[in-house]
């Protein structure tokens, strides 16, 4: 009976939960036990010697930031790609559009009315968003009305319940609610791309390996697109 | 000595703790002695819906806040008659700082009025004072240690607080980015351990303060009554 | 008229008190320890309410369980100062005096605080002072909320003889002056005979007895519930002249009889109660000369009763005039003396056996039988 | 030997004393309220520290300043009765009662408990109890954790009269068997000349006298504050015989003059004290018969003074053999009898007023003059 | 009627949550007794110190507890020559519960005995009792009430802990993630507002539960020595 612990970021906990369940239904004597945690906590909690035998990052800065604190990782990979957009509560009135330098999100806005975003300031989905708003000429605009939740799902929590009429999150939590509705994705080139890379702490024993290889593999990719995530380009 | 940016999260801070206790001390000290001195049916009840703030994840406080007091939520509604919102707003972190720290003002008020001597207020009844004379000349003073403990717990609480201040009010620089929020922003990113330690000091500073304040208030109001105590 | 009828059961004990109580005057509650006394006061004060009963002061009802009715304790406006002291500890001892005062009144205060003598602790506060000083005070602060009935359980306990005595005289011109009853708990005869008027006698929760303290003391069967050896008789006399040379005051009695004591403090012509202790009584055949027994009243024996408890000693109980006059001498001497029902006797009292201390009022100026 | 010198200042207020008491006895401390008597008490049991000072009670130093040496309280031993009674709430009366006991004793609880009267109540809590009973229980409380020393502050107030009369003769004959030093507080000269040996009289935190309280007593000068009226002499007497049928016991003087009073329980033989109140002596200038005065005795005037608050009556100081005894008469009868110092008269003292209660124990058995 | 789910964080909440407040009870007591009680040079120093997870947001907290018993912390490096390592493991996270609820339990005993009659301990010291004994049988039976109430309030803190068991005792399903950790997973899951719902009904429950145990044990204790209280 051999364990594998899965330390990864919050936003891939509906994808992973079900990844989990496949493999351990096919590998009845392994136990794959995933973590979840916003990618900072959880890389902090490496760092520090959380028995982790693969972590898996929302963004690339908190793996770069593990490895310089002396945690070996090994066969690093940018495994998965995810996409910002914007939402909206789903019988909003506001059409489709794709936020760009003429389609402005504060025009879609009233009176004390915000767009809910990941905090900017430590939120990777709100880093992103900053960046991309930025590139399009709208941060300056926008960021005395931003409403910074704590997590991707809490800015999309305010969204579902109507206390912004606008948010933007990543793609994948857009498909996993059916209370809000997509009303367009940002451009690729307004962002850095968005990448999920993935690791081995340590040297992985063959367990490890075993589940580390799968979730790189086909049945694994499918399951992520279903989910929304793209593929990313490997990058070596 | 302070950056900008910290002051203004400290001065944002004490407003808004400062208002949570404010606000909440009325009530907690009515709500403590309901408590104390009373029994009646679904007493139970209130007690538990007292507490909740203190059993449940701050952030679930914070989107049950949201469903209530939300645009869309029962109260929220009621109040954007007269235009107010409070979700994104500071007096949203204090409305959520002062629902995270309220148990602990009436836990403290209360445990402080039941240890008050009763004889003393049937003593002032006789002499011809109204319940309400001897709550405010009997009872309030010898429960005075526990008020101010509890005004300083939940001071101290309200100050602290992050899950609930985020979810509900969010964490906008200079309305709502108290100094929790403000820390919590920095340990978020790599490698700013040296910001995060100044937020952590301030945040400490502040505390103790209140703390030392707290504590010589109590002194002072016990060493009136100083003489024979053994 | 004070009316009481009320039962309260508390564990075991039971209350159970049916009596109509004077107005005005000082009336006494006796009894051993745990017989009711705090018990029934509470249900005065309307601490505790009665499990059956009613209670009315001057027809105005504080309590009626009949009509639910309960005033609440507040609105009864008594004095009342309990067996503990119950100062507020976070006020000086002027915040206490004046808690129940419904005006500022300075010079009150003054006064009261000088007859008590706390005057130089006014700005104490409670935990510093001695026992018997913060019975003083309670005592102060149930003066001055200017009640309109005054409670008092054991309220003199813990202070020094000169003090108790000018309070007990203080309290005796309260009751004249501003004419408001009072309910007085002691367990000191000596208490009780300077200042009550009536008497209740309670024993595990029921009353023994009622009325006059004078009819009271003189019932032979209670004799052993009120205190031994202090058996009293008042007698009621006017002041005829005060003999300044001799430093004495004569009295009359009602039938004509003198008695001489030393120089009392009131007018002639004022009629006053003096306690004539049955111990300090003593019997002689005959008028008696040489000696320094002052006065011989002439009186005749209605019983002689071995006590109770000590048959040695034997209480005889003489009438002179239409007043009663007690005497306990060994029952040796009354043997000896041949002393049986219906002789007639020179009772003999000392002079310094009626003295009172200089500043003693006359008690019952008022009173003319 | 009990070795007593300390300094406090508390306030306003600075206690002084220094004093050598007896180590087995009781030592009455006497003084008006705020006089230091609590304070005394509370330094000798080592819940205040003496600002500068010694207490050592038989060479075992409790408290010195001097070398900084201070024995905790709980080390100290001692059975302290607080003017408050401060039970414990959480305990039963039972369990109050043993709490300070080192080994389980039923029989003495049984024992102290049937002697206060509080047997039915062990079960009880202490907020149910009544003044006089919560009294009570304090007392036992102290008295069964063995103690080398009993403080007893004002411990008899808010008993009923013949509970009090039990416990003074119980304390009495406590010290007597078990032999430790007692300290008593009280503010009932009755109390004190029950069972005091010695007595300490403290004014304003100072000592104004100190000594065998018969010595004290007879200070004409302490007269006024000792209570006033209650002036006494002691008389060492010797049981001489029993006359059953009188009901009278013959006690003798040392200077062979006889004494009659109402039977004692008490072995012929045996020497007792007897309290003697100058108020119930008179004098005549020859043997009076015919009167229920049963006794005489021949004594010298040593004395004739007015006394110091009330001129109108005069104490008279008489030598009877080796012993004083002392009679408050009128001054009028004074100088109508021409008394002065140097004749000899005639003391008449009542049988009844040297009367005791049939339990009453013999005080000073073993004190032989 | 529970899901597996739920009972495993059920069961581990209640274990993490008992044996925090166990472990607290006796240091917490003796603190509270000290503050209480003495004076002593840098009494407000310990005062504040035992107030800091009270005043640090929760996430903080966990991180200087992650600093002191990480692998490179500390005490986490003395520790670990006994084997023993807290991070990551439920131990780790009734040490976070037990941190963050530490003040509240320190308070409300220490405000308790503050109440006590001293003169009632002085009576028990004249009676030969030592101080120790003194306070078995006197000081703490009288300051139960709040005993009570510190274990209560300590017990629904550490229960609802979740920013320093998060970061110092990870989100390990049956190791660590506790009620309020399973209810955040729960939430990072649009669409399982049931689950989230039920969890939160789990938590009051058992909040609510132990909130009449303690006001049972209370209510118990005081009537024990009810009599005349006017
Ligand atoms: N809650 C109670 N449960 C049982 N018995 C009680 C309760 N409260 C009072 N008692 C009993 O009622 C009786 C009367 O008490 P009360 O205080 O009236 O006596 P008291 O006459 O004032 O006595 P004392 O002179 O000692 O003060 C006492 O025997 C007491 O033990
Ligand atoms: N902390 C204090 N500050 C000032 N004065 C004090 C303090 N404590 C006691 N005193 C004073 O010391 C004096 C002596 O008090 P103590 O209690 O010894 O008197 P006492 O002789 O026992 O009187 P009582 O018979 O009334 O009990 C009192 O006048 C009291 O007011
Ligand atoms: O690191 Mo996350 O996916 O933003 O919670
Ligand atoms: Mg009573
Ligand atoms: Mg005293």
């Amino acid at each position: 009976d051999s364990t594998v612990h899965v330390y990864a970021a919050a936003s891939l906990t509906d994808a992973m939960n079900d990844l989990v369940k496949t493999y351990e239904a096919a590998h009845p004597s392994v136990d794959i036990v995933p973590v979840y945690a916003s990618s900072s906590t959880v890389a902090r909690q490496i760092a520090n010697g959380a028995p982790a035998d693969i972590y898996f990052s929302a963004n690339e800065q908190w793996m770069d930031w593990l490895g310089k604190q002396g945690v070996t990782l090994t066969e690093r990979r940018d495994l998965l790609k995810n996409h910002l957009v914007v939402i909206a509560q789903k019988g909003s009135q506001i059409q489709s559009f794709i936020p760009d330098k003429d389609h402005r999100l504060d025009n879609y806005l009233g009176r004390n009315e915000r767009v809910a975003v990941g905090d900017p300031d430590h939120v990777p989905a709100g880093i992103y968003a900053k960046q991309a708003l930025t590139s399009l000429d709208q941060w300056q605009a926008l960021e005395p009305r931003l409403a910074r939740a704590s997590d991707v799902r809490a800015a999309m929590a305010l969204v579902e319940r109507g206390e912004a009429p606008l948010g933007i999150v990543y793609a994948t939590d857009a498909k996993a609610s059916d209370r809000v509705k997509t009303l367009g994705a940002f451009p690729d080139g307004s962002h850095p791309p968005i990448t999920y890379p993935i690791a081995e702490i340590g040297s992985p024993d063959s367990t490890t390996e075993a589940f580390y290889q799968w979730l790189q593999g086909q049945d694994a990719a499918q399951v992520f697109a279903d989910y929304g995530f793209g593929p990313a380009k490997l990058k070596q | 000595m302070l950056t900008p940016l910290e002051w203004e999260a400290l001065q944002l801070s004490l407003k808004v703790a400062g208002v949570a206790v404010g606000a909440s001390l009325v009530p907690g000290i009515a709500l403590a002695w309901v408590l104390a001195r009373h029994t009646f049916p679904g007493k139970s009840l209130l007690d538990g819906l007292i507490h909740l703030p203190l059993v449940l994840p701050p952030v679930v406080v914070g989107y049950l806040l949201l469903l209530a007091f939300g645009r869309q939520g029962v109260i929220g509604q009621w109040l954007a008659r007269f235009d107010i919102g409070l979700p994104f707003t500071w007096q949203g972190a204090a409305l959520a700082g002062g629902v995270m720290a309220f148990p602990l003002m009436v836990r403290a008020i209360r445990l402080s009025l039941e240890a008050v001597d009763v004889r003393l207020e049937a003593a002032a009844r006789t002499l011809g004072a109204t319940r309400a004379r001897v709550f405010v000349t009997i009872t309030l003073p010898l429960a005075l240690p526990g008020v101010l403990t509890g005004m300083m717990l939940s001071f101290a609480r309200a100050l602290s607080e992050f899950g609930a201040t985020m979810t509900f009010a969010s964490n906008i620089p200079g309305e709502t980015r108290t100094l929790p929020l403000a820390l919590y922003s920095v340990i978020q990113s790599p490698g700013r351990e040296a910001a995060a330690a100044r937020l952590c000091l301030i945040s400490i500073a502040v505390a103790m303060l209140s703390l030392l304040v707290s504590e010589w208030l109590a002194r002072r109001s016990r060493r009136r009554m100083e003489g024979r105590d053994v | 008229m004070f009316e009481l009828d009320v039962t309260r059961v508390q564990g075991e004990f039971t209350l159970e008190v049916d009596l109509r109580l004077a107005s005005r005057g000082v009336t006494a509650l006796f009894g051993p320890s745990g017989s009711g006394k705090t018990t029934l006061l509470r249900l005065i004060a309307g601490l505790d309410r009665p499990d059956r009963g009613r209670i009315a002061l001057e027809g105005y009802v504080l309590c009626d369980t009949a009509t639910c009715r309960f005033v609440p304790v507040h609105r009864r406006r008594l004095g009342i100062v309990f067996q503990e002291a119950r100062l507020f500890p976070h006020y000086s001892v002027r915040g206490n005096l004046c808690y129940g005062m419904r005006d500022e009144d300075p010079a009150a205060v003054a006064r009261i605080s000088g007859l008590l003598g706390i005057d130089h602790l006014l700005t104490r506060m409670p935990n510093t002072l001695s026992g018997g000083e913060a019975r003083r005070v309670a005592i102060g602060r149930a003066l001055l909320s200017s009640p309109r009935l005054l409670l008092l359980d054991e309220p003199l306990t813990g202070l020094d003889g000169a003090r108790k005595q000018e309070l007990l005289e203080y309290l005796a011109a309260l009751v004249r002056d501003i004419d408001i009853p009072v309910i007085f708990v002691s367990h000191d005869p000596q208490e009780l005979l300077a200042v009550a008027d009536d008497l209740v006698l309670l024993e595990k929760g029921q009353v023994l007895a009622h009325g006059a303290l004078n009819e009271v003391l003189a019932r032979p069967e209670l004799m052993s519930r009120l205190g031994g050896f202090d058996i009293s008789a008042m007698l009621a006399a006017r002041c005829h002249r005060h003999d300044v040379r001799r430093q004495l005051s004569e009295l009359r009695l009602s039938d004509g009889q003198m008695l001489e004591l030393p120089t009392l403090d009131i007018e002639p012509g004022q009629w006053l109660k003096i306690q004539v202790r049955a111990r300090d009584v003593a019997i002689a055949l005959e008028p008696v000369s040489g000696t320094s027994i002052r006065n011989t009243l002439k009186a005749t024996i209605t019983a002689c009763q071995p006590l109770d408890d000590m048959a040695s000693v034997t209480l005889v109980m003489l009438d002179a005039g239409q007043q009663t006059l007690r005497a306990l001498i060994s029952t040796a001497s009354c043997e000896a003396l041949g002393l049986a029902p219906g002789m007639t006797v020179q009772a003999l009292i000392r002079a310094v056996s009626l003295a009172r201390p200089a500043a003693a009022p006359a008690l019952a100026d008022q009173e003319v039988p």
